[in-house]
C-alpha cells in the first residue's frame, strides 16, 4: 500500500539535493542529454520507492560546458549555493580533475564517468568513485576483440583527450604481445574541421583494422571519410561512440556503418538495473546507452549509500559505496527492490546497469565484462564477450 | 603526392566560401564578423530541415535555405549591428561574438547536440589513375567555383560591386554620390548569408551537421581571409587555397597533429614578405 | 552563498587583469593581440609547473611574469612589419601552436592530463577555512597594483606616446620616436600582467590543462575592454565585473524556468549571455569610463 | 645643410615619380619648391625626410650621407616636416598632439617615470608652456582639449605646423602649409618662418601660393615631371616662359 | 549643361556635433543659376554649413530648401538624386578605387535617364581636366594632392548636377590649375547650375561669384553681392588677408 502513496514525511521535509554536472554544451554535448535523462529516471524510481531517509531526492542539473573552468564555476554553485550532497555525471576527465579538489575540501561525494587514472589517485577519503572502466581494461578489451577476429595488423587513430589516450598504451602492449603489429598511430585534436589528412595517413597503409579512439562526432566524420576515400580496413570503436543509441548509424547511414566493431561493458541487456533504466526512459530493449547507464548507477548508489549510512554527509556515506557493490550476497538490480532490501536489513549487493562491477579500494571499477558488438544492416549485434 | 594536392585544394575550397563571405562583409562594413561560423551552422541546419524533415532534394533545400538565411542575416544586422554602425570595427567584432554565442545556442535549443547528416547516400570514390575523388569533393569543387565566379563578377564589374566598394572606402562621400548605405549593407548581408549557407551545406556533406561545425571552421576561415588580404574578397580565396595546401603538405615534414605549426610558420613568413596579405593591396586611409 | 560570491569575485579579479593587459596593448597601443590566451596560458603553465616542482608559489609567479613579458616583447618585434589585422592573426596562430605543443609534449607539460595539485601562495597565512578569502584578497591586491600602475602610465608622457603610436605610427616616426621601441615596451608590460593573470588562474583552480585555455579567453578580454570603453582602465574593471556576473548570474536564471530539459536551459542561458552582450554594447555606448589623458585639464584651465 | 643628389623614386606599380632630381637647402635659408600638380614635390620631401626610399641617388644631411636612415633617425637630428594632407593624431587632444613632438622627454621612459617623478613633472610643465605659446599664435589654444580629429580642415593644417615646430628643429620641411588656411592666418605662418629663419633655422617650402613664395623664399626650384626644370631667385624663375605656361597660367 | 535649375535656401539653421551647435542660426538663399561664395576664418563653421546643405549633417533646428521643396529630413543620397553634387573638403575621393571608378561612381547612381551616356560625360569631363587622363587606371589614393582635387571635382561634374556644392575646391591646386578650375566653374555657372562654394582663395572665389557670405563664429557677419564683400575694408583686413 505504501508503494502507491509515499509516506507523509516525504512531502514535508526538505528534499536531499543531488547535483548532476553534465556536459550539456561543448564537445561532450552529445552525451549531456543522455546523462540528464538517466539521472532523472533514477531519481524518479527512488522517489517513487519512498525516497531516502524519508526525504525525497531533488536533482539539480548544471552545465559544465565540457570545460574545466566552467565546470568549476558550476560545481561551486552546486556546492555552495544549492548545498548538494553529491555531484554525479562528471563526463570529462579534465573537469573531474578540476572539480575534485573542491569536492574533497567540502566533503561532497563525486561520481565520475571520466577514465583518466589521475582521478582516483591520492587519498580521496572515499569521496571519489569512478563509474567507468579505466583506460587499461578498455584498451585490452579491444586487442582481445581483434585477436578473436584474426586481425594481424592494426593502426591507431586517437583523439587527444585523457580518456581516449589512456586506452592506447594498454592496447598496443596487449596487441603486440598477442603477435599483432601496430602499423601507425596518429593523434588528432578535438574540433578539427576535417579528418581527411588523418584518414589518408592511417587507412592509406591498409591495416586489417583501425582502432578509432574517439567520440561520436569524430567517429562519424572519420568513418564517412574512410568509406568515401575507398578504404576497407575494419573500424573498431568505443561503444559510446558507435553504439550510442543508434545515433552513429543514423549519422553515417547503414552502408558506411556496416561492419564497424565496438566494445563496451556489459551486461547490457541482461541486467535488471539496465532494463529498469530503459523502461523508465521509454527506450526499447537492446538500446545501448553507456554513459546514461553509468549515471543511473551513480545516482542509485548514492541514494542507497545515504540510506545505509543514515547521513547526507559525504564523508559518512561515501564509505558505503563500495560495500554496496562488493558485498558477498545475492545481486539485486532493481533500485526499488534494493531500497526495500536495505530498509528490511536483508543482505544484498547492487548489480549495476552499466556493468556488473566491483569497486577497488582506490575508487576504480573492477571485474568488468566487455561486450563485443558488430554493426550489421544498421543494427548492433552482440558477437561475443570479453573478460 | 597527387592525392595530397587534390585533397589540399578541396580543403582550401571548403574554406574559400566562408572566407569570401567574411572578407566581403569586412571590406564593406570594416569589421570582422566573428559570427561567420555560426552563420555557417545556422545555414546548414536550415537546409537540414528542408532536406531531412521536409524531404526536399538537397539542391532545392539548399536554395531555399540560402534564400531564407540571407533574409535572416539581414535581420540580424538590423537588430544587432545597425545600432553600432559608427562605433568602430572592434566594437562590432565584439557584438558579433555575442551574436555567435546566441545563434549557436538557438541551434542547440531546437536541435540538440547530436550530430546529424543530410539525406544523401555516401558513395565510394571515383578513381582517376592513382587519384581518388569522391562525390562530395566534386560537388564542392563545382559549387565553390560557381559561387566564386558569381561573386567576383558582382564585386569587380557591376554597379552593385562599385556601390559596395564605395561605401567601404568612404561612406560619407558615397552618400553624397547617391548611394544609400543601408541598401548596400543589406545586399552585402544577403550575399554573405547565401555564401555561408552554401558553405554550411558543403561542410555538412563533408563531415557532420552539428552545432559546433561553424566554430571549428572559424579559425581557419579567419586565417585564410587574412592571409589572402582581408579587404580583398578574391584574395581570401587564394589565402584559403594556400592554407589548404600548406596543411596538407605539412604532413610530409611534421607529425600530423603538428601540421598547424608548419602552416603558421608559412603564414608568418608570407606576411613578413608581403605585409598586406598574399594578394591584398594596401588599404589607403589618408 | 558568500562562499560562492568569493569564488566569483576571484574570477572577476582574474578577468579584470586580463582585460587591463589588453587595454594597454590594444586599447591604448592599438596592437590587436588575439593570441592573448596563449600568453595567459603560458603564465599559468610556468607558474603551475614550477610550483609543483617545489618552488615557492610567489617565486613561480614572478618567473611567470618575467617569462611572459620576455616572450611578449619578442613577438612584438614582428609587429613593425604587420598592420593591425595581420598582427591579430599572427598572435592567434602563435597561441594556438603553443597550445598544441603543450597538449602533445607530455614530458614537459603533462599533456592533456594537465598539472594538478598546484599550491596557492601564502596559504599558510590564513586561518583554516579562510583560504579562498585570502586568495581573493591577494587577487584584489594584484588588480589594485596593476590598475594604479597602468593609470599612472596612461597619464604619463609615455602613455601619450603609446596613444600617438596607435593613431598614426608614421607621424610618431616623423617626430623622431621609435615606434618599435614603444610597441615592445607595451607588449612586455602587457605580457607581465597576462603572466600574472595566468598564474592566478593556475593557483585558483589548482589544476590546469590545455582545454581551459582557448580563444574564448581572448574574447572575454575584448568584451571587457569594449564594454568598458576602449582605453579606460576603470571601465575595464567595471565591465569585467558586469560580464562575469552576467555569465554566473544566468546560472541562477535557469533555475527559475520550469518545464524545460537541462540541455535546453543551458542553451537558453548561453543565448541570453550572447544577447546580453550585444545589448550592453547598444545601450551603454560610452562604456563605463573615459580614456585617461596626459595633459590634465587643470593645467590648461587658464587657457584664455 | 640638407640636399638630395640625383634622386629617383619609382612607386609600387612602376610609376617613376622622381627622375634624377637634385636640390639643396642651404643653412639658414628658405628654399622654395614649386611645380605643377603631380610634379613630384611631395615625393621629394618624402625622400628628404626619409619616408620614401629612393631607388637611386643619395640624401645628405650636414654633409653626412643619410640615405639609409629612416625618418625617426633624421628627426632626432633636427629635421621636422609637415604633411600635405594633414595627419593629426585624431584621438589625442590638440595639446597632446603638440606635446608628443617634444624631444627628449624623460617621461617617455618607463623607468624614469618611477625614479624621477619630479623631473618628469617639471619637464612636462615646461613643454606645456612651450606648446601653449605655439597654439596661441594660431588661435588653437581655445581648442586645446578637443580631440584633434574634430578640428576643421584649416585648423588641422595649423596644428601640423605647431607640431613640427615643437621639435625645436634645425630644418623644417613644410608641404603646402597655406592650403585651406585663411589668408589672415597665412600671415601668421609667414611671421613664424621669418622669425625662425632669423634664428638660423633652415626651411624647405612647397607652395602654390605665389605671394608666400615671393615673400619667403631665398631660392626656388621648379620641379616638373620628376626633374628640376630650373632654379634660381623667385623673380628670375617665374620669368622663365616654360614655367609660366606650364605652371602659372595667365597669372604671369 | 542642364535645363532644370534649382535654388538652394537655408532658413535659421542651427547645426553642430554631439549637441553642441557650431552654426547659430544661419539663413541665406542662392537663386537658381547663381553662385554664392562663403568665406571666413578657419573653424568658423563653413564646412559644417556645407555638410548641412548636402545632407550629411542633420540640423538641430531650421530648414534646408531645395527649390520649393523642404529637404531638411532627406538624407544625402536622396538630395543627390535631386541633382545636388558635392566636393567635400577632406576625404573627397574614393581612395581605394581607381580614378575611372571614382568617375563612374560619380555618375551612375544619380544621373537621370535623360542625361548623356557615361562615355560622353567622361570625355567631356576629361577635356576639362586633361591632367587626370593619364591617371585613369591609378588607385586614387596614390595621387598627389592637386590631382586628387581635380578627380574630386571631375566626379562631381559627371552627372550634370543642377546644384553644385564645393568645399575649398582650389586648395592644393597649382596656380594654373586653380585658374582652370575657376574657368570651369564660370562655364558651369553660365549653363544655369546653382553653385555654393566655400573658398579660402578669397579673391579668386569672390571674383567668380554673384554673392558673398562672410561666416564668423557660426554666424553670418556679412551677406552682400560679391563685389561689395570684396570691397569692404574691414572684411578685407580681417578675413581676406591684408590690403
Ligand atoms: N604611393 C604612390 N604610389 C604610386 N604613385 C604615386 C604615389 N604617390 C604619388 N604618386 C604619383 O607620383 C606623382 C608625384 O606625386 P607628388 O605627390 O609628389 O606630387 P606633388 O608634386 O606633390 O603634387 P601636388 O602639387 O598636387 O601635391 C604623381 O603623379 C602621383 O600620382
Ligand atoms: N566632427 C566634429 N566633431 C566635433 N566638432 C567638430 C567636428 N567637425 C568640426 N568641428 C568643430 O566645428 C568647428 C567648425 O568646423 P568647420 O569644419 O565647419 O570649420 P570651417 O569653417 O570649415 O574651417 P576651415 O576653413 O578650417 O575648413 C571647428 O571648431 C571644429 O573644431
Ligand atoms: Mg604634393
Ligand atoms: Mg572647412
Amino acid at each position: 500500500a505504501s508503494l502507491a502513496s509515499p509516506p507523509m514525511s516525504l512531502a514535508q521535509q526538505s528534499p536531499i539535493r543531488i547535483g548532476l554536472l553534465a556536459p550539456l554544451t561543448g564537445i561532450g554535448g552529445p552525451y549531456g542529454q543522455e546523462e540528464e535523462q538517466a539521472a532523472r529516471a533514477a531519481v524518479k524510481i527512488i522517489n517513487d520507492a519512498g525516497g531516502v531517509l524519508g526525504r525525497s531526492l531533488e536533482l539539480i542539473v548544471a552545465d559544465d560546458e565540457t570545460q574545466p573552468t566552467a565546470g568549476v564555476a558550476a560545481a561551486r554553485k552546486l556546492i555552495d549555493v544549492d548545498k548538494v550532497a553529491s555531484i554525479a555525471g562528471v563526463w570529462s576527465s579534465a573537469v573531474a580533475l578540476a572539480v575534485k579538489p573542491i569536492t574533497l575540501e567540502k566533503g561532497v561525494l563525486l561520481t565520475v564517468n571520466g577514465s583518466a587514472d589521475e582521478i582516483t589517485d591520492g587519498d580521496n577519503k572515499n569521496l571519489v568513485w569512478r563509474f567507468q572502466t579505466n583506460g587499461k581494461s578498455w584498451g585490452e578489451a579491444f586487442s582481445k576483440a581483434m585477436a578473436k577476429d584474426g586481425i594481424k595488423t592494426a593502426s591507431i587513430l586517437v583523439l587527444q583527450t585523457p580518456f581516449t589516450q589512456s586506452t592506447i598504451q594498454p592496447f598496443r602492449k596487449s596487441f603486440t604481445d598477442a603477435g599483432g603489429k601496430v602499423l601507425d598511430e596518429v593523434s588528432f585534436n578535438a574540433g578539427q574541421p576535417s579528418y581527411r589528412v588523418e584518414v589518408e595517413r592511417i587507412f592509406g597503409k591498409k591495416p586489417d583494422a583501425v582502432f578509432v579512439a574517439a567520440y561520436i562526432n569524430e567517429l562519424s566524420a572519420i568513418a564517412k571519410e574512410a568509406f568515401r576515400s575507398g578504404y576497407d580496413s575494419k573500424i573498431y570503436a568505443f561503444g559510446n561512440a558507435a553504439g550510442s543509441n543508434g545515433q552513429f548509424v543514423k549519422n553515417v547511414g547503414a552502408e558506411v556503418a556496416e561492419g564497424v566493431h565496438h566494445t563496451q561493458q556489459v551486461p547490457v541487456g541482461k541486467s535488471a538495473a539496465y532494463s529498469r533504466y530503459l523502461k523508465e526512459i521509454g527506450k526499447p530493449d537492446g538500446t545501448i546507452m553507456t554513459f546514461g547507464a553509468q549515471v543511473f548507477d551513480q545516482i542509485v548508489l548514492t541514494a542507497l549509500a545515504i540510506e545505509k549510512a543514515k547521513s547526507t554527509d559525504g564523508v559518512r556515506f561515501g564509505v558505503e559505496v563500495p560495500a554496496l557493490v562488493n558485498a558477498d550476497a545475492p545481486s539485486i538490480g532493481d533500485p526499488a527492490e534494493a531500497l526495500k532490501a536495505l530498509r528490511a536489513g536483508k543482505p544484498f549487493r547492487y548489480a549495476g546497469a552499466a556493468s556488473d562491477f566491483r569497486f577497488a579500494p582506490n575508487g576504480d571499477q573492477t571485474d568488468l565484462t566487455f561486450g563485443h558488438f558488430l554493426i550489421k544492416a544498421g543494427d548492433s549485434k552482440l558477437v561475443g564477450e570479453i573478460r | 603526392m597527387g592525392q595530397l594536392l587534390v585533397n589540399g585544394i578541396v580543403a582550401g575550397l571548403l574554406l574559400a566560401l566562408p572566407a569570401l563571405a567574411l572578407s566581403l562583409t569586412f571590406s564593406v562594413l570594416r569589421f570582422a564578423n566573428y559570427a561567420v561560423g555560426s552563420y555557417l551552422s545556422c545555414g546548414a541546419y536550415l537546409v537540414y530541415i528542408g532536406n531531412v524533415v521536409l524531404g526536399m532534394p538537397l539542391w532545392l533545400a539548399a536554395s531555399a535555405g540560402a534564400a531564407l538565411f540571407a533574409v535572416i542575416a539581414v535581420g540580424i544586422d538590423w537588430l544587432a549591428y545597425r545600432p553600432l554602425r559608427d562605433r568602430g570595427g572592434v566594437t562590432l567584432l565584439v557584438a558579433s561574438m555575442g551574436v555567435a554565442i546566441a545563434l549557436e545556442n538557438v541551434i542547440r535549443f531546437f536541435a540538440g547536440n547530436l550530430p546529424r547528416a543530410y539525406n544523401v547516400p555516401v558513395a565510394r570514390p571515383m578513381r582517376f589513375g592513382d587519384i581518388r575523388l569522391n562525390h562530395e569533393q566534386l560537388t564542392i569543387l563545382v559549387a565553390v567555383f560557381a559561387a566564386l565566379a558569381v561573386v567576383w563578377i558582382i564585386f569587380r564589374f557591376t554597379r552593385l560591386g562599385r556601390m559596395m566598394r564605395a561605401v567601404a572606402d568612404n561612406p560619407d562621400l558615397a552618400a553624397v554620390r547617391g548611394i544609400s548605405r543601408s541598401r548596400v549593407v543589406a545586399y552585402v548581408w544577403l550575399i554573405a548569408g547565401m555564401l555561408t549557407t552554401l558553405s554550411g551545406v558543403l561542410v555538412g556533406l563533408d563531415a557532420n551537421v552539428e552545432p559546433q561545425m561553424g566554430w571549428t571552421y572559424l579559425l581557419p576561415v579567419f586565417t585564410a581571409a587574412i592571409l589572402g588580404g582581408i579587404a580583398n574578397p578574391m584574395a581570401a580565396v587564394a589565402g584559403a587555397l594556400t592554407l589548404g595546401l600548406a596543411e596538407e603538405l605539412a604532413t610530409l615534414v611534421m607529425p600530423v597533429h603538428y601540421r598547424m605549426i608548419v602552416t603558421f610558420l608559412v603564414m608568418v613568413a608570407l606576411l613578413l614578405v608581403r605585409p598586406w596579405g598574399l594578394f591584398g593591396t594596401r588599404w589607403v586611409t589618408k | 552563498m558568500t562562499v560562492y560570491l568569493i569564488a566569483t569575485l576571484t574570477l572577476v579579479a582574474i578577468a579584470a587583469l586580463a582585460g587591463l593587459a589588453l587595454n594597454l596593448q590594444w586599447g591604448m597601443g592599438g596592437l590587436v593581440n588575439f593570441g592573448l590566451f596563449g600568453f595567459y596560458m603560458l603564465g599559468a603553465y610556468i607558474a603551475g609547473l614550477l610550483t609543483v616542482q617545489g618552488l615557492p608559489p610567489l617565486v613561480a609567479l614572478g618567473v611567470a611574469m618575467l617569462g611572459v613579458a620576455a616572450l611578449s616583447a619578442l613577438s612584438a618585434l614582428i609587429s613593425v612589419r604587420l598592420s593591425e589585422d595581420y598582427l591579430a592573426i599572427v598572435t592567434l596562430g602563435f597561441a594556438e601552436c603553443l597550445r598544441l605543443v603543450i597538449s602533445y609534449e607530455g614530458w614537459l607539460t603533462r599533456g592533456m592530463l594537465g598539472v594538478s595539485g598546484i599550491e596557492r601562495p601564502l596559504q599558510a597565512w590564513w586561518p583554516r577555512g579562510w583560504g579562498d578569502t585570502g586568495f581573493l584578497l591577494l587577487a584584489l591586491l594584484a588588480v589594485l597594483i596593476v590598475y594604479t600602475v597602468l593609470q599612472a602610465l596612461a597619464r604619463s608622457p609615455f602613455g601619450r606616446l603609446v596613444r600617438a603610436t596607435r593613431d598614426d605610427p608614421g607621424v610618431v616616426e616623423a617626430l623622431g620616436k621609435s615606434v618599435l621601441g614603444v610597441r615592445v615596451r607595451v607588449f612586455a608590460i602587457g605580457g607581465a600582467i597576462l603572466g600574472l593573470a595566468g598564474s592566478l588562474h593556475a593557483f585558483y583552480y589548482s589544476y590546469i590543462d590545455p582545454t581551459q585555455f582557448g580563444p574564448i579567453i581572448t574574447a572575454y578580454a575584448f568584451m571587457a575592454v569594449v564594454v568598458g570603453g576602449r582605453g579606460s582602465n576603470r571601465g575595464v574593471v567595471a565591465s569585467a565585473f558586469t560580464l562575469i556576473f552576467l555569465l554566473e548570474g544566468s546560472r541562477f536564471l535557469i533555475d527559475l524556468v520550469p518545464g524545460l530539459g537541462a540541455s535546453e536551459l543551458a542553451a537558453i542561458r548561453l543565448f541570453l549571455v550572447g544577447v546580453g552582450l550585444v545589448a550592453l554594447l547598444i545601450f551603454k555606448p560610452d562604456g563605463f569610463g573615459r580614456e585617461p589623458r596626459s595633459a590634465l585639464a587643470d593645467k590648461t584651465s587658464s587657457r584664455f | 645643410m640638407l640636399e638630395a643628389v640625383n634622386v629617383s623614386v619609382i612607386y609600387e606599380g612602376g610609376f617613376k615619380a622622381l627622375n634624377g632630381a637634385s636640390v639643396q637647402l642651404a643653412a639658414g635659408t628658405v628654399t622654395g619648391l614649386i611645380g605643377p600638380n603631380g610634379a613630384g614635390k611631395s615625393t621629394l620631401f618624402g625622400v628628404l625626410a626619409g619616408a620614401v626610399r629612393p631607388v637611386a641617388g643619395e640624401v645628405r644631411l650636414g654633409g653626412e650621407i643619410v640615405t639609409q636612415h629612416g625618418p625617426a633617425w633624421r628627426a632626432r637630428r633636427g629635421l621636422a616636416r609637415t604633411f600635405q594632407l594633414s595627419r593629426e593624431l585624431a584621438s589625442l587632444t590638440v595639446l597632446e598632439n603638440v606635446l608628443v613632438a617634444q624631444p627628449h622627454m624623460r617621461g617617455e621612459n618607463v623607468l624614469s617615470l618611477l625614479w624621477s617623478r619630479r623631473a618628469v613633472r617639471d619637464e612636462e610643465d615646461a613643454a606645456i608652456d612651450k606648446a601653449r605659446a605655439l597654439l596661441q599664435r594660431v588661435d588653437l589654444w581655445k581648442l586645446a582639449d578637443a580631440p584633434a580629429g574634430t578640428l576643421s580642415g584649416g585648423q588641422k593644417k595649423l596644428l601640423e605646423i605647431c607640431r613640427a615646430l615643437m621639435l625645436d628643429p634645425r630644418i623644417v620641411l613644410m608641404d603646402e602649409p597655406s592650403a585651406g588656411v585663411n589668408p589672415t592666418r597665412i600671415g601668421e605662418i609667414v611671421e613664424f618662418v621669418q622669425a625662425l629663419r632669423a634664428e638660423g633655422t633652415t626651411f624647405g617650402l612647397v607652395e602654390h601660393n605665389m605671394g608666400m613664395v615671393r615673400l619667403l623664399c631665398d631660392h626656388v626650384y621648379v620641379l616638373a615631371e620628376g626633374q628640376v626644370l630650373t632654379e634660381g631667385r623667385f623673380d628670375d624663375v617665374i620669368a622663365n616662359t616654360e614655367v609660366a605656361s606650364a605652371y602659372l597660367g595667365a597669372q604671369s | 549643361m542642364t535645363t532644370s535649375a534649382t535654388g538652394l535656401e537655408l532658413r535659421d539653421v542651427v547645426a553642430g556635433y554631439g549637441g553642441h551647435p557650431i552654426l547659430h542660426g544661419v539663413s541665406f538663399s542662392v537663386r537658381a543659376g547663381e553662385t554664392l561664395v562663403v568665406v571666413g576664418p578657419n573653424g568658423s563653421g563653413k564646412s559644417t554649413l556645407m555638410k548641412t546643405a548636402v545632407g550629411l549633417l542633420r540640423p538641430i533646428s531650421g530648414q534646408v530648401l531645395f527649390g520649393e521643396a523642404n529637404v531638411t529630413t532627406l538624407g544625402a543620397p536622396a538630395r543627390a538624386a535631386r541633382g545636388l553634387a558635392n566636393v567635400p573638403q577632406e576625404a573627397n575621393i574614393f581612395r581605394n578605387m581607381t580614378v575611372l571608378e571614382n568617375l563612374q561612381v560619380g555618375y551612375e547612381f544619380v544621373a537621370s535617364h535623360s542625361a548623356p551616356s557615361f562615355g560622353k560625360r567622361l570625355d567631356a569631363v576629361l577635356d576639362l581636366f586633361p591632367e587626370i587622363r593619364a591617371k585613369l587606371r591609378s588607385t586614387a589614393g596614390y595621387l598627389s594632392g592637386g590631382q586628387r582635387q581635380m578627380v574630386a571635382m571631375a566626379a562631381a561634374l559627371m552627372p550634370e548636377p543642377s546644384v553644385l556644392a564645393l568645399d575649398e575646391p582650389s586648395a592644393g591646386l597649382s596656380p594654373r590649375n586653380a585658374e582652370i578650375l575657376f574657368e570651369v566653374i564660370g562655364r558651369v555657372a553660365a549653363s544655369g547650375v546653382t553653385l555654393l562654394i566655400v573658398e579660402q582663395n578669397t579673391r579668386l572665389g569672390l571674383g567668380a561669384a554673384d554673392h558673398g557670405v562672410v561666416l564668423v563664429g557660426g554666424r553670418i557677419r556679412l551677406a552682400a553681392p560679391a563685389a561689395e564683400v570684396l570691397a569692404d575694408p574691414d572684411i578685407r583686413r580681417l578675413y581676406l588677408g591684408g590690403a
